[in-house]
């Protein structure tokens, strides 16, 4: 295999892994406006209930849905509790969702030690395939499936359903939409759980990719979230995808090529883009 | 009417005589250093409240002043070792941070709402990136050690007092800023960008000017935390920094200008206190967490800050104005 | 809380407690290290007043502070704890910002400060002082351990992989000196992003390059995920790879991939063989109910040397205390520690160990192939004092 | 006639495949007053856009005083002379009705850029605004905060602050919409008086076809982008179109009568 | 029977006590009018009534049921539809997302409703995939009553719809309420007299958060002194 195909794959790996955690960033943020700190701390949370279900019981599978319901009591427990009353207030959020990354992280920390974790891929995920004669993880490969089944799974969900408008409709005027018989708290309730869930379960599937876990996972990885979400353009799911995949193969090539300037790639192409295109690539202008 | 209760000039008399007090009531030093590390972390956040609280921009990036006074005190007084050049140190910040200012306001400024404050975290992400890179000059992460500060400042109460003065000045410079004509548009600005805009102004000057005025102050108010620390390192153009001025003007109530100073009392205070007990009693040992617990609790009980929330209870019966933290526009031009 | 009066404390001679400040990471991202080298700390003082804490009838009194890993934080909990609470003596940290920033203050109030477990080679070099002494290893005794070990018995020709930070940087800088001078030579050296979570290629250019050894310095979280890549991608069988072992955390964190590595390692409780370590483990595990690890053993020695250092100077005066300690030797965790005139590093032994499988263990046991003396790993001295 | 103080020439705006505004050629002579009527969505709104510069034409020019100022901002528009009322309600929420308007005296006034005058020095800023709130019958709810206000009162809001531009040209968009049976006239009569001044020229887009003839020397008619015509209030009256697609039979006694 | 009876309606809006004791009878088939200049407390009371600012005294009874103190979106879904005063568009939806997202129910009456209202308003056709926000003054205003009128409710409560509309609009809103009077019930604000006056049956005129007549169109329309002294007006 080339070193470039290499290089790609790994990228679109790295992208995949990206979307997982701002695929429900992108809702929550994206659609619903709340800028949510927290998700990071959710994410981390999926990870770690993931793992030790995972050890507990043996079965991945096991893992991945006990970290998912976590990740969505979670986020029902916030919304209802401290989101609900500051939709549209961004002030008020950030200061809300820094006080629960910090709760949910040293809640982390409580449960589970300041130290690392070790998390093993299952058996049947380890070990490589050889693309054209050069070895590539079946992990990865993994990720890039998951991915692109949150990817389709997700969209179906917002342009089949009325889910997608209600939001993008409440955030604007949940006054209006209460008043056409909609019972908008409750869909609020539902979406903010959902994404915190995809959150969560984006948490176990990057968990064997990182190797490990530590408490500060989640603040990490958070900043690519709101990039990737940002660089598509907010509010505008295929933008998230589209940004991951970007994000990840750009940076994949330049930590190669240029180690120096990757750190800077990611937030020095967002601030171009935004520069260039104000509401993101695929963003549409208000 | 406005805020009288908190910018009523008897009422503020009175608190400076009584900060005036402490070094006479108290000879703990470190009480002393605490509040003078509360008093440049009021004008730090007090500059942000004037972008925050009164343009109406959230900025992500502001430690970028914040760092470029801290660095540029740093590093001339350690590579020159004349302590003296504080003053020039300090001069060079606030020219640096009013170019930077612009140079970033003209890139991000034409773009609204988060996408202006990702650009501007973009930007302070750089700026770490770059202070952590060119370790030769700004030290790195172990940062700079052994700045050398005039003896003046070496005594604490003197420092006490040149911090306080520092806070008084800029406290009154600001609260002059915001009742001009000036600040009156930069308030319409927060309320109705374009209504501005059709009202003749040219809001993009408006919003640089704001911002550099505000990246001036902040520079200040760097250059001096390097010289409380002696110490430097590209922490200073962390997030965490940003975040900082971001919760002490919420804490204490955006838009107020005496808000922040009361955040960065609270916050600083807190933040002592709770990491201390932690290591006496078990219990307290995740002392974060209560931290965390303290901002939920601001927001659930004083969703306006400390000091905005008051107000407006105050404010009721006169039926004036409105700070409200973040206007929902829903009107739309056409 | 009572305000201290500003009144000297130092007089040998009074019954006042020997204070102890420590600040260090209790917090964030270095709090695991924090506390392996808070319990050394504890279990030092413990050990060298014979279970007493007292020394020179005099209670030991620890006072902790967090610093959270922030200098800035770490200033003011310093100051608080020179002002507030007049300790004699300063101990810490874990983070090497932290301790630089403390460090001038050590001068300022005349007291000293015994640091560990922070490794930056500028403690004892650029940004030293006379107050402060090291008992935890620097970054230079690290490559020098591993290094002429490696080339010795690994392989002549090196590729090295390193962080991109300041830390990866300084420390290959530090590999490839020992390893010139041993004779070996570093092939290439690849900075790899501090947040990359694939190495793949990485590694596919490492095993192009045919150096003999890949030589890894990682410091933090993403380094379980690349032992795992490596043996995901069977590297060991190419060529050989080596490394500093982290803590146990960390190597249980490497999964059982990591079997046969080997590295260089300051301390792992089952490598010394005397009467102090065996101490530490045992009541270390009573204590805490594990063993002691990677940083608790400098933690010990330091609580030790500063017992031994009043005893010395019979007061708890800083510039009294240096004389004292300068050139001391102390019977710490690993043997003896010696704190040189020059730059008061204490140089002491270092280890070379293998990991390997063991009953009884959840994770790959570090065993001994080569104890290095203090002299062969006895870093430069680099600063100009 | 003079030299026309606003001329159009093509003036057109595409959205997508819609051309809201097609090919406009449009003149209006200083001091006259002149309607806008035409079919809902038929492009007035967007013509008045265009025309402040909230919008940029895709095709044709705009001049003012002989001038071009098409590529020119808002806020150099305004300097100029051009004000404007919104159709939908467009105050600072959260700002003092008396404050909203004073910020529009201080536009024209000067003096924004000073930092460190108190903005209570600038007395008459003040002043005229209560003057002008007094005007528009709002001087009962002058510290009010703006979105507390009922709609109606906001419209009146919307005009006391384009008043306070002083505008040399002034666009009206729909100003009295929703606003009650009982003020309308009042509000026809500060139009009227601004008219009589002789001082200003007005642009004004209602439905209202009563005031409209009441008030206008001239009417054009824009349909689906275009301008359908410009004549006097009875060539426009008689104008089958007009009666048949824009009127309706409602008005049938406005025009005879 | 009363469709909607409302009594003593004492709102406040933080600590403004807007409306004083508000008074209806709505009856069923009928278009009731309520009249009153900028201020008077007409759209708080449709919106006491919807929930969205719920009364703090006083009862809302609506098909015999009590309605005050039941959240916004269970007041809709009996039946009642809001076409508020400043339209309600979303603006970043498109008229189409608009029309899907008031839709209760899909089902073949709907699909004629929907058929009605696009022919009483083409424009809505036009703009049909065009976002809320960029409609024209009018157009949002019609969508705005389509929302309404393409479900099955039994009450609907219209705040000013002639605003902003061309008048042979308003000449087709009259006409489409005299059409919807046959199966529903209307309660209508209204500041265009001509229009109030064509289409209305009873009166309530409020002034100052209290209601100051009430009566049938009839006596209204004959009767000047009525007209000018509570409604500023000689036609
Ligand atoms: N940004 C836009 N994108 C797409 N279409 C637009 C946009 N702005 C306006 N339109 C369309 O252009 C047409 C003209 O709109 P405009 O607001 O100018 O109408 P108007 O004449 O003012 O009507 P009204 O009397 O109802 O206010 C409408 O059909 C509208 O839907
Ligand atoms: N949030 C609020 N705070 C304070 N007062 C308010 C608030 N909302 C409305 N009011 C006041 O309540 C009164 C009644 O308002 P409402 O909107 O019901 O009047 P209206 O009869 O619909 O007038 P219009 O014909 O202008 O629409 C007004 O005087 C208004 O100023
Ligand atoms: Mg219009
Ligand atoms: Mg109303």
């Amino acid at each position: 295999m080339s070193l470039t195909l290499n290089l790609l794959l790994n990228g679109v790996a790295l992208g995949s892994l990206i979307f997982l955690i701002a695929v429900g960033l992108s809702l929550i943020f994206g659609l619903m406006g709340v800028l949510n700190f927290a998700h990071g701390a959710v994410f981390a949370w999926g990870a770690y209930v993931g793992l030790a279900v995972y050890n507990a019981t043996g079965s991945f599978l096991l893992g991945i849905l006990a970290g998912t319901v976590a990740g969505i009591v979670i986020g029902w427990i916030m919304e209802r509790l401290f989101v609900r009353p500051f939709y549209g207030n961004h002030v008020a959020q950030i200061l809300l969702t820094l006080g629960l990354m910090i709760i949910l992280t040293e809640g982390i920390k409580m449960v589970w030690g300041p130290n690392l974790l070790g998390f093993d891929k299952p058996a049947a995920l380890t070990g490589v395939v050889d693309i054209l004669s050069d070895p590539f993880p079946i992990y990865r490969i993994f990720t890039i499936g998951i991915g692109l089944l949150v990817l389709i799974g997700v969209h179906l969900l917002l342009t089949r359903t009325r889910y997608g408008i209600i939001i993008r409709a409440g955030v604007q005027d949940p006054e209006m939409v209460q008043a056409l018989g909609i019972n908008v708290r409750r869909v609020f309730s539902l979406v903010f759980a959902f994404g915190a869930g995809l959150a969560a379960f984006g948490g176990v599937v990057a968990g064997p990719s990182f190797g490990s876990l530590n408490p500060d996972l989640g603040m990490a990885n958070q900043l690519n979230a709101f990039i990737v979400i940002v660089i598509g353009g907010i509010g505008n799911f295929p933008g998230a995808a589209l940004g991951s995949l970007l994000i990840g193969i750009v940076q994949t090539f330049m930590a190669y090529y240029l180690p120096d300037v990757a750190m800077a790639i990611s937030v020095a192409m967002m601030a171009i883009v935004l520069i260039w295109k104000p509401e993101g690539i695929l963003g549409v202008r208000r | 009417m406005r805020a009288k209760l908190f910018n009523n000039n008897l009422w503020l008399g009175f608190v400076l005589v009584a900060l005036c007090l402490v070094p006479f009531v108290s000879s703990s030093k470190f009480l002393l250093t605490m509040l003078i590390s509360v008093f440049l972390m009021a004008v730090y956040s007090m500059s942000y409240d004037l972008l925050l609280g009164y343009t109406g921009i959230v900025s992500f990036g502001h430690t970028i002043f914040f760092g470029l006074g801290a660095y540029s005190v740093g590093i001339l007084l350690s590579k020159t070792k004349q302590p003296n050049l504080i003053w020039a140190a300090i001069l060079i910040a606030v020219v640096g941070a009013a170019v930077i200012a612009l140079i970033i306001g003209f890139l991000s400024l034409r773009v609204k709402d988060v996408y202006f404050s990702m650009i501007t975290l973009a930007f302070a992400q750089l700026f770490f990136i770059i202070s952590e890179k060119w370790s030769s000059f700004t030290g790195g992460g172990d940062g700079i050690a052994y700045v050398r500060v005039p003896t003046f400042f070496n005594d604490r109460v003197k420092f006490y007092f040149i911090a306080l003065a520092f806070l008084a000045v800029m406290y009154l410079f600001l609260r002059r800023v915001v009742n001009s004509p000036f600040g009156r548009t930069l308030q319409a600005i927060r309320e109705n960008e374009q209504r501005v805009e059709s009202l003749g102004y040219n809001v993009l000057r408006y919003k640089l000017a704001s911002l550099m005025i505000s990246g001036c102050v902040a520079a200040m108010a760097g250059g001096l935390w390097t010289v409380l620390q002696k110490y430097v390192n590209t922490n200073v153009f962390a997030m965490d920094r940003t975040i900082d001025a971001l919760l002490m003007t919420i804490v204490g109530g955006v838009g107020t200008l005496f808000g922040p100073i009361v955040g960065a009392g609270v916050i600083t205070f807190a933040h002592e206190w709770l990491s201390s007990l932690s290591t006496q009693y078990p219990f307290l040992e995740r002392w974060l967490l209560f931290f965390g617990i303290l901002y939920i609790v601001i927001v659930m009980f004083f969703p306006k800050g400390i000091l905005g929330t008051i107000r407006d209870k105050w404010r009721y019966k006169g039926g004036s104005r409105h700070a409200a933290s973040d206007s929902k526009r829903r009107e739309s031009v056409l | 809380k009572e305000t201290a009066s500003t009144t000297d404390s130092n007089g040998g001679g009074s019954k006042e407690p020997i204070k102890i400040g420590v600040v260090t990471s209790k917090s964030g991202a270095l709090e695991g290290y924090g506390t392996q080298e808070l319990n050394g700390l504890k279990l030092g003082i413990e050990y060298a007043t014979g279970g007493t804490n007292k020394v020179e009838g005099r209670d030991v009194q620890l006072i902790i502070e967090d610093d959270g890993g922030k200098p800035d934080d770490g200033i003011k909990k310093a100051r608080k704890l020179l002002e507030e609470d007049n300790v004699d003596i300063l101990q810490g940290s874990a983070s090497s910002s932290v301790a630089a920033a403390i460090a001038p203050l050590a001068e300022e109030y005349k007291k000293i400060y015994m640091i560990d477990p922070a490794a930056a080679d500028d403690l004892t070099g650029k940004n030293f002082n006379k107050y402060i002494f090291r008992t935890g290893r620097n970054s230079s005794q690290d490559s020098l351990t591993g290094g002429k070990y490696a080339v010795e018995n690994l392989g002549k020709t090196f590729v090295a992989l390193a962080p991109d930070s300041v830390f990866g940087k300084s420390s290959n800088a530090a590999w490839k000196g020992t390893i010139e001078k041993a004779g070996g030579k570093i092939a290439e050296e690849e900075y790899v992003p501090a947040d990359t979570q694939d190495f793949t290629p990485y590694l596919q250019k490492a095993i192009q390059s045919k150096a003999d050894v890949l030589l890894i310095s990682w410091a933090g979280s993403g380094g379980a995920a690349l032992f795992k890549q490596i043996a995901e991608l069977k590297v060991a069988e190419k060529m050989k790879v080596t490394t500093g072992i982290p803590d146990i955390a960390g190597i249980k964190a490497m999964g059982d991939g990591a079997a046969g590595l080997q590295g260089m390692t300051a301390y792992y409780y089952g490598l010394p063989k005397n009467k102090e370590n065996d101490w530490l483990v045992e009541h270390h595990q009573k204590d805490f109910n594990a063993p002691p690890d990677l940083f608790t053993a400098g933690g010990f020695t330091a609580g030790i040397a500063i017992v031994e250092g009043i005893k010395k100077a019979h007061s708890t005066d800083g510039d009294k205390l240096v004389t004292a300690l300068e050139g001391m030797t102390v019977h710490g965790a690993k043997g003896d520690y010696t704190f040189r005139k020059e730059d008061h590093q204490a140089i002491q032994p270092m280890y070379i160990v293998k990991l390997e499988k063991k009953d009884g263990f959840d994770y790959l046991v570090p065993t001994l192939i080569k104890e290095m003396s203090p002299e062969d790993t006895a870093p430069p001295i680099t600063n100009s004092k | 006639m003079a030299q026309p103080i606003l001329e159009t020439r093509g003036l057109t705006i595409q959205f997508g495949a819609h051309v809201a505004v097609n090919g406009v050629d449009f003149t209006v002579a200083p001091q006259t007053f002149t309607s806008i009527i035409g079919p809902n969505g038929a492009g007035k709104t967007t013509f008045f856009n265009l025309l402040s510069g909230q919008l940029r034409p895709t095709g044709g020019t705009v001049a003012m005083n002989g001038r071009d100022i098409t590529g020119l901002a808002v806020h150099e528009r305004t300097r100029l002379g051009i004000g404007r009322s919104f159709q939908i309600t467009n105050v600072f929420p959260n700002l003092t009705v008396l404050e909203n308007v004073r910020m529009a005296a201080q536009a024209v006034g000067g003096g924004s850029f000073r930092l460190f005058s108190h903005y209570k020095k600038f007395k008459h800023y003040e002043e005229k605004a209560r003057y002008l709130l007094a005007k528009v019958h709002l001087d009962g709810k002058s510290e009010q905060i703006a979105k507390n206000l009922s709609h109606g009162d906001k419209r009146k809001l919307e005009i006391a602050i384009l008043l306070a531009l002083e505008p040399k040209m002034l666009l009206l968009d729909e100003p009295t919409a929703g606003m009650s049976l009982e003020e309308v006239p009042a509000i026809i009569e500060v139009i009227r008086g601004l008219k009589e001044s002789g001082e200003h020229t007005i642009l004004l887009i209602e439905h209202k076809i009563d005031m409209v003839l009441d008030l206008s020397d001239q009417l054009a008619v824009l349909f689906n982008g275009r301008l359908l015509a410009h004549g006097t209030p009875e060539e426009i009256m008689s104008n089958e179109l007009v009666q048949t697609a824009y009127l309706g039979g409602l008005y049938d006694d406005a025009v005879t009568g | 029977m009363t469709l909607l009876r409302v009594e003593g309606l004492q709102t406040y809006i933080d600590q403004f006590h807007i409306l004083q004791g508000v008074s209806l009878a709505v009856e069923p088939g009928r278009v009731t009018v309520i009249l009153g200049r900028n201020g008077a407390g007409k759209t708080t009371t449709l919106r006491s009534i919807m929930g969205l600012t719920p009364p703090r005294e006083g009862r809302v009874v609506y098909d015999g049921k009590e309605i005050q103190g039941l959240p916004p979106h269970a007041i809709a879904r009996l039946g009642i539809g809001y076409v508020p005063e400043d339209q309600g568009i979303f603006k970043d939806l498109t008229v189409e997302e608009n029309m899907k997202i008031a839709i209760r129910k899909l089902d073949a009456a709907t699909q004629e409703r929907q058929e009605f209202v696009l022919d009483l308003f083409p424009d809505l056709k036009i703009a049909w995939k065009r976002k809320g926000g960029n409609l024209s003054g009018g157009q949002k205003q019609m969508l705005s009553m389509a929302r309404a009128f393409v479900n099955d409710n039994k009450l609907l409560l219209i705040d000013e719809p002639s605003k902003g509309l061309a008048p042979i609009v308003v000449e087709k809103v009259m006409e489409a309420i005299m059409e919807l009077k046959k199966r529903t019930t209307i309660v209508l604000v209204e500041q265009n007299f001509l229009m109030a006056s064509g289409v209305g049956d009873d009166v309530y005129i409020l002034d100052d958060g209290h209601t100051v007549y009430q009566g049938t169109m009839a006596e209204i329309r004959g009767d000047e002194d009525l007209k000018k002294k509570y409604l500023g007006i000689a036609i």
